[in-house]
């Protein structure tokens, strides 16, 4: 079996196009950084962004960047270190359309897509405003039990879906260990990018206690080597977050000024590296 | 906390160490709590929960954090595991909070034009629905959080009859009382310690129930304080350093 | 966190009642054949089986030996060693209740009930007389798309999965390495009863690479130690069929009087071991 | 095989290598071709065209191997993988199969009383619909096995066209000839060698269309024949340890 080998990141990203539907994961499953650093740099445009369910620093970054027209997704925020002040403001500016859903819809139209059905039913959701604002929703009768309301949510089939993981081998296998949702992403969209932190020497199918944790190379496009490619977000089990450097993007962060300042230092400063 | 509040009450515990404790009793004798995003007090609640039956139940799930966190099934394994019934508590907030229950995680504002936004409804549109105990939880309580109808439904208190529905709020607990939840209502049940009742009614913007008698709610015992402190503290640190090292004065583990 | 701990086997197997709802996974995802052995000496009866989503010698066995009321599966057969012959006299004979399925629909089924809904679509069926013989499930118009019609699957709610696997720890915790369909199982169940090869020094969640191919404890009822408890099933990367023996059972299974010395030589003769 | 058949025709090959050969073509070139439980001709196929093309492709999954399989979400994952759109050609074969391409692998008799009962659906019901290129495969070409009409359908050869169907049977692989399947109808393609068009129709229980001419399936080729027997055979040992033995004579890894 052969995979599709590491390429450089710029070349690795090259399937995530201006205006594609592209997933990324929560803020603590290995959000690929160095990536989301490259597609700025590149000056991805109109992407329909969802975060699989939630987002921090790599969603604000994107839409602060003028990269997102649409997110989908359940929250973005900072977490300890506040809100997310440019997702704040692109939604009371109105300059990006929002698709508000909560965590297990998103996972449910997610593994709609990996299963191939048109849809997923989710409890919940029946009375609050979540649903009444997605008109893709659809509530029926349950066909069992006491035809009782539910709702059934429209798959969701991203173009890319773009992971950071520890390690990928030469045939293409990413080892993701328990962040499956991760390979639910895979499955779900018609491509894959990874970044990994390293290469891992041997074929992660061979052994029977790696195999477990690791996405095939078969459904994988795209593989580039980035070294703390989650930084200044942690890679859990691996490394913590960069908390330092966290507070100080939500302070620049909290205006237009600051957050120019921001990309130039630790986003387009990073292009001549 | 809000800013007046002292950093140590005359009790010799702080604000957040009465939260934890009053929300540890909340939680009860119950086999698995979970606890989202941005949660600390109630993460130190579900800890102490925990250390004081010393039997390692309930099963305490932090969300965020890798160690205490059995799941490895991928972040819907929560959902799924909620979804299963085998989660007993759960914990919300909500920019605005309703007399009804209702929850707001979204926006101020009318929708599409909101002049807040708030960072989502992250879970709360399943989970309220499908665990049995879920305690609302807010430290700001004043007339802007406490509404008398929320601007944006993130999930509702109450469901109708043909709604499957065998979760909800149980209480309500804020930095100056806590409140029980019952048949769409909230009812007061004890006012914490330098609040008066009079001072809740004031800031609170939707009616509740009172009895002519209003508790004070208790003192964390100098056990619960010695646990919370000594042995909660630095489990909290991997997920909340801030919050760890801010109130319990305890860095990340080495 | 404290686990189940490990019990002898037949202590291991109490959840396993008469006439309860029973799910196990196919012949070569780790088949608790030790277990099953001991269920037929205890005269176990009227199980409901699901066999996820098929079964060779596992069901063979039960059916023949008097344990099961209905069988809910895709297909029974024992491979190169021909067909079950148990289970198609059982059938002719009209002894068990039959739940004929496809595999993908007995997935669904179960993680229908992981994820808490009352039902999954799933795609095909349409026109078969799988879907005409079970009016359990219901078709739809999908509410997405053109109003093609769909198939909704109720959710099954198993009492107990059985399962064996490589390892467990102290904790409860079993290693089920790629056979995630365990997992569902698990999660979709009451209860869930395992049994193990051998004992893990140490907690598997632990370790990250043991994490991620473990099911964890919190879902797990109770654990025994069978070593070689698939055989003479393969237990994969741990050891193969005993294809001598499967010839040897598909020989004397043939005739009922064949069978009952099969039992007798091979699953009663050990309660005395 | 049939058991009439001999262990080696005259063209120096055995009837299971030219089967294998002529489904390896059908095969095509594809992305990824999955085999299912007791098939050993068509996985020998399969591996035959992945190693013909030498470069790794079509990614081959053995359902009952664990070296031929890249899944690791488990048993659900072959049909996962197919609901995608990501398995292009798989196998199937039936008790009966019928003039319109329904299949039968449940039972011969009326439904709750049958005389016979075969293993069962498998994953048929699901797989035909939505595996574009479904090879069917069949040793016993006789009235028995190919009827006007199955007694149950597993699966249909052809749905309404309002039902979702991107996949279906294009072939129907026997051991005396090769049918191609399009609009609802078989037609003689190739007789094997030693085989003819009249006993084709004599064995054969349902309408087909012919050609005026039927030509002769090809012989494999000695690079084909080669690659079975020194590549595909020792890999097929792990899954089919009695058939890699008694056609190839290669026996289970060490």
């Amino acid at each position: 079996m052969t995979g599709p080998g590491t390429k450089p990141l710029e070349e690795a990203l090259a399937p995530i196009t201006d205006g594609c539907l592209l997933v990324v994961p929560r803020e603590v499953s290995g959000v690929p950084m160095a990536a989301t650093r490259a597609l700025i740099r590149r000056g991805v445009k109109r992407l329909h962004l969802v975060a699989l369910p939630t987002s921090s620093l790599q969603a604000d970054l994107l839409i602060g960047a003028g990269c997102v027209a649409t997110l989908e997704t359940s929250a973005v925020s900072l977490g300890e270190f506040g809100p997310a002040p440019r997702f704040s403001a692109a939604i009371t500016g109105r300059t990006i359309t929002m698709k508000d859903a909560t965590c297990p819809a998103l996972h449910a139209g997610l593994q709609a897509a990996e299963k191939g059905v048109p849809f997923m039913p989710l409890r919940g959701l029946i009375g609050s405003d979540v649903l009444k604002y997605r008109d893709d929703w659809k509530v029926i009768d349950s066909p069992f039990g006491n035809a009782d309301p539910i709702v059934l949510l429209p798959a969701i089939r991203p173009d890319v879906a773009l992971i950071h993981a520890p390690m990928a081998d030469r045939f293409g296998n990413v080892w993701i260990g328990r962040q499956r949702e991760l390979a639910t992403m895979a499955h779900a969209a018609v491509k894959t990018v990874a970044t990994v932190e390293k290469m891992h020497d041997g074929d992660l199918l061979a052994d029977p206690v790696l195999a477990a944790g690791t996405l095939p190379g078969f459904y994988v496009d795209s593989i580039a080597v980035a070294e703390r490619g989650a930084w200044p977000l942690p890679l859990p089990d691996y490394y913590a977050a960069d908390a330092e450097h966290l507070a100080l993007y939500a302070k620049l962060a909290a205006t237009p000024e600051g957050f120019a300042d921001y990309l130039d230092r630790y986003v387009y400063e990073k292009q001549t590296a | 906390m809000a800013g007046a509040s002292p950093a140590m009450t005359n009790g010799g515990f702080r604000p957040e160490e009465l939260l934890a404790d009053v929300i540890a009793r909340l939680i009860g004798d119950v086999r698995h709590v979970a606890v989202g995003n941005a949660s600390p007090i109630p993460a130190t609640a579900a800890l102490l929960a925990r250390e004081r039956n010393g039997n390692g139940r309930p099963y305490v799930s932090l969300l965020q954090s890798r160690k205490h966190n059995f799941f490895t099934d991928g972040a819907r394994e929560l959902f799924d595991c909620a979804g299963q019934g085998r989660i007993d508590v759960f914990f919300l907030s909500g920019g605005q909070i309703d007399g009804q229950g209702n929850i707001n995680l979204v926006e101020i504002g009318d929708h599409g034009h909101p002049k807040v936004r708030f960072p989502g409804s992250f879970g709360s549109a399943y989970l309220y629905y499908v665990v049995p105990k879920v305690i609302l939880f807010r430290t700001e309580h004043s007339r802007r959080t406490l509404v008398p109808k929320v601007d944006f439904i993130s999930a509702p208190g109450m469901s109708a009859d043909n709604v499957f529905r065998p979760g909800g709020p149980i209480a309500l607990v804020t930095n100056r009382c806590v409140f029980s939840f019952a048949n769409g209502r909230f009812t007061l049940q004890s006012v914490h310690p330098g609040h008066t009742v009079d001072e809740v009614i004031e800031h609170t913007g939707f009616d509740f129930a009172r009895p002519a008698t209003v508790p004070e709610t208790p003192a964390p015992s100098a056990e619960a304080l010695r646990l919370m402190r000594a042995v909660v503290a630095p489990q909290l640190a991997e997920v909340y350093p801030q919050f760890a090292k801010q109130v319990f004065g305890v860095g990340m583990p080495a």
